[in-house]
């Protein structure tokens, strides 16, 4: 196919196209942001009382890489388990998720996975644990299929 | 080689080759945590071992890139580098800042390493591929911008051929779409939403001009074949790619807290993503068929050839097993994600990357096109060993991803994670074995360096 | 006339369609995606035929006929436009053109009409399936609406500047296939969308 | 040029007002209310002739010969044939 099409008309079809659906890509995630409050469990974030302390929690989060082994939504590391649903697979208790976390063993189990230790305190454990739980609040489209994750 | 400058692409080539063996052996520690649970604990917990493996990855991908660009951009531009002192600089400040933050991730715990390098002032620690302390993300911007203007003004002091604008393109997105990195609210949905415009927009989009650039460079050189047959090739494709793969961002966007006309938008984009894989499959097999010549560098052209197959496989194929929706809604962030995230790095980026390096690294070191026949069948044993093994890695993980996602979240009774993990053990091992051979490949493909460096090069029959 | 012989000729045997053949493999892409659509809809639609059926008639089958209308004229007026311009008229040609894109306006009006419309009830992507397959759907089609009178314009630009004759008119050819594609779309997107119940 | 014209009309012309006369056809059975798979069908029958016929007098499309003469009776073809399906999986689940 010799002449059957040219590098001007490829060309022009790399820059229109990539144009015409990043900007269609744009008004989509324009949508989104108008969606994203009806799904995102702001209520939790905006309340005076909760949202300094999921903001510790997320900090937390990140500053011992949680998502290193866990995944948070199905994103994350596969070696450990899924925690976006982990409030309520522990009865949705936050008490329940801050025992296990402060119960791990400083040298781990013999020949098995097990969590660090990270010494948190109480306060840290408070919003480690509020953090999961505004996470699980978040419309996830029914995922996970069950509360295994 | 027909300029001096280029030769600053070879200290490029070997710390990305260096990072791609830590990458490996943590790749295997890692692998071997998955079976052995307790290996190393708690001095080097999965977390640790998972940053550097990522992280090498990364990094060595980035440098092999930009070695690739100081490589040809001059070549293409028929003109020296215009900075070619910024350029070595650069490597260095980029190659220490690697160094130490590998440093930090294994000498200091993650939290130490978050106080340390005061994380707290602008926090983007801690998010998957993104673990990089804010300093050293900081660090990889000024490095992008002086390589960007390092690239640009030799681009602009020179010819423009098509393949300089693409690469410089992809090389822009990719510094464009980093800063997103910088973007971390509270809000998960939203940090997530962002995230992917790192992460998808990276792998999905913009490499892929990179990929395309450098695939036809390589295919240029060693065919023959007329620049404009490739040039209008190189558009065809990169153009199918972004059309399909920007709003194929949308197959992220499923399950985190976006709304659900993704899964529609998502699934079918995503669902066209491999054509624009096939496109460049069928294009290197036609390219390579329609030589005038044939180049004595026979290994570049496998890993040309190789690269142009694996990256159909594991980004098209494997990416299309689960990226629709319903499929998704069962694997996603399972063992599956594991196996395709695998192949489509291989197969796509470090393959193009090796294509490269084995095409310059030979005029690099002093030689005239190509290395020596023994060094050549060397380098391919290391091509077959290293991309066998890394499909049977593949297939392994699909295995165990297919399980889990049977037990874990299908049926009656689901089974709990980590019971599930006990249960696809076996997958695991074969999979570390694979490693081991993988690793083995490489240690045969980098020993390729280092025999019949005495030994001239084949003599090739002139095709007509 | 000696042109038309080469035309005709030219016309008879081809192995490729109309327009240079890169703009094809665009339209054979997007085609595909709008294919999958439609098929998308309707296999939804199976498992949701009261919801689909009941928001169908709060569509304004008027707008969409007068905008089917519009396209079809705005295809024939580019048909007319490439006739044109094989008979080495350009003057003519851009007339076409240009009533082809006035044609698209007409559209893109009338969309936007029923769009305000809808929103100011307040449906989003997000009120159900259906409103989502409509929007979607013709939002991703009014894109291209766009999108081709861009082409369209620019093809017109060009012809005047004299870049097109008798013998060399691949451009237009090429712009005139985009815009039948978008025309071939909604003639699917419409009964589908709007009557088929 | 157009040699064939017919009453002094080009063919494309012709093509013209029979498509324009099949849409006025659609919307009046939309306008009528009517529904039922029957109907539906003819609908979609009505509509993918009318593609047939802007794929071939106003793409060019007859005149290709080989491979390309036939994309867009292809694309017709497969959604139409799945459309067609769903369409009579629906109306054979509701009664």
């Amino acid at each position: 196919m010799a002449q059957a099409f040219t590098k001007t008309m490829a060309r022009n079809i790399f820059y229109g196209g990539t144009l015409f659906f990043f900007l269609l890509f744009l008004a989509l995630t324009f949508d989104s942001h108008g969606q994203f409050p009806s799904r995102d469990n702001r209520a939790a974030l905006e309340s005076p009382d909760l949202g300094p302390k999921i903001a510790l929690g997320k900090k937390l989060w990140e500053e011992n890489d949680c998502i290193g082994c866990h995944t948070l939504l199905g994103e994350g590391a596969y070696f450990a388990p899924e925690l976006g649903n982990v409030y309520k697979r522990f009865g949705e208790s936050k008490e329940a998720i801050m025992g296990f976390i402060k119960s791990r063993p400083k040298d781990g189990v013999p020949g098995r996975r097990s969590m660090p230790q990270f010494n948190f305190t109480d306060e840290e454990l408070d919003a480690l644990a509020e953090f999961l739980k505004y996470v699980s609040g978040i419309n996830t489209s029914h995922w996970p299929p069950n509360v295994n994750g | 080689m027909k300029y001096k400058s280029q030769k600053v692409a070879r200290l490029y080539f070997i710390a990305a080759l260096v990072l791609f063996v830590a990458q490996i052996l943590f790749g295997l520690i890692m692998g071997l945590q998955y079976v052995m649970g307790d290996f190393l604990f708690p001095y080097m917990p999965f977390n640790v071992a998972r940053m550097v493996h990522t992280n090498a990855l990364i990094v060595w991908l980035l440098m092999a890139f930009m070695g690739a660009a100081y490589y040809l951009v001059p070549e293409e531009a028929e003109t020296e580098l215009a900075m070619p002192w910024l350029a070595t600089l650069m490597f260095w400040i980029f190659f220490l800042a690697a160094g130490a933050t590998v440093a930090g991730y294994l000498l200091l715990s993650y939290s130490d390493l978050a106080k340390l390098t005061m994380n707290d002032m602008l926090p983007t620690m801690g998010r998957e591929f993104l673990e990089q302390p804010t300093i050293t993300k900081l660090g990889i911007v000024v490095v992008a911008l002086a390589f960007l203007l390092n690239i640009g003004l030799t681009i602009l002091k020179g010819r423009k051929t098509v393949i300089n604008l693409v690469l410089l393109m992809g090389l822009t997105g990719l510094a464009v779409f980093f800063l997103f990195s910088f973007y971390n609210p509270t809000n998960v949905v939203l940090d997530k939403y962002y995230w992917w415009w790192v992460v998808h927009l990276w792998v999905e989009g913009v490499w892929e001009l990179i990929l395309g650039a450098i695939l036809a460079f390589v295919l240029i050189k060693t065919t023959g074949v007329d620049r404009e047959v490739i040039e209008k090739w190189l558009y065809i494709i990169i153009a199918m790619t972004l059309i399909t793969g920007i709003i194929g961002t949308g197959h992220h966007y499923y399950w985190i807290g976006t709304p659900e006309y993704w899964q529609w938008w998502g699934s079918i984009f995503s669902a066209m993503e491999p054509i624009p894989f096939f496109m460049m499959t069928v294009f290197a097999f036609n390219m390579v068929n329609k030589r005038r010549r044939n180049h004595p560098n026979k290994a570049a052209m496998l890993w040309a050839l190789g690269t142009a197959v694996m990256a159909f496989l594991g980004a098209g194929v494997w990416g299309f097993l689960h990226t629709l929706a319903p499929v998704n809604y069962y694997t996603h962030g399972s063992q599956i994600t594991a196996a395709h995230g695998h192949m489509a790095f291989y197969g796509a980026y470090v393959m193009i990357s090796l294509t490269i390096i084995s095409y310059a690294m030979p005029m690099l070191m002093g030689r005239t096109a190509a290395n020596s026949n023994r060094s050549q069948v060397r380098e391919m044993w290391g091509f077959w060993l290293m991309t066998i093994s890394i499909v049977f890695i593949t297939l392994f993980l699909t295995g165990a991803g297919v399980l889990q996602a049977f037990l874990q979240r299908m049926g009656e009774n689901p089974t709990p994670f980590m019971v599930v993990q006990d249960k696809i053990a076996l997958f695991y091992w074969l999979r570390e074995i694979t490693g081991v051979v993988f690793l083995i490949g490489l240690i045969v493909y980098l020993s390729s360096f280092f025999v019949g460096r005495n030994e001239p090069e084949p003599e090739v029959a002139v095709a007509e | 006339m000696a042109e038309s012989a080469v035309v005709e000729q030219n016309d008879k045997e081809r192995r490729y369609p109309p327009g240079d053949l890169a703009i094809w493999i665009f339209i054979l892409a997007e085609l595909s995606v709008f294919a999958v659509f439609f098929a998308a809809y309707a296999f939804t639609r199976l498992n949701h035929v009261e919801l689909f059926n009941e928001y169908q008639q709060h569509l304004d089958r008027r707008s969409a006929l007068i905008n089917t209308l519009a396209l079809i004229t705005s295809s024939y007026f580019v048909v007319r436009a490439v006739a044109a311009i094989k008979a080495d008229n350009a003057k003519g040609c851009i007339r076409w053109l240009l009533a082809a894109i006035g044609m698209g306006f007409v559209f893109l009006v009338v969309k936007s009409m029923e769009y305000a419309h809808h929103f100011s009830l307040g449906v989003n992507l997000s009120t159900n399936t259906f409103y989502m397959f409509y929007l979607s759907l013709t939002f991703f089609h009014f894109m291209h609406v766009m999108m081709g009178m861009i082409i369209l314009a620019a093809v017109a630009f060009k012809a005047k500047q004299g870049a097109y004759s008798a013998t060399e008119h691949t451009g237009v050819e090429t712009g005139a296939s985009y815009w039948h594609m978008v025309d071939l779309v909604w003639l699917i997107l419409f009964p589908l969308v709007y009557v088929m119940r | 040029m157009e040699k064939q014209q017919k009453f002094g009309l080009r063919p494309c012309t012709w093509v013209y007002l029979v498509l324009v006369g099949l849409t006025f056809v659609t919307f009046f059975i939309g306008q009528m209310g009517l529904s039922g798979l029957k109907v539906a069908l003819a609908v979609l029958f009505i509509a993918l002739l009318k593609g047939q016929l802007v794929g071939d007098f106003f793409m060019g499309l007859r005149r290709v010969k080989g491979l390309w003469r036939w994309p867009v009776f292809i694309w017709l073809f497969i959604p139409g044939t799945l459309i067609t399906t769903a369409f009579y999986l629906a109306a054979r689940a509701s009664t």
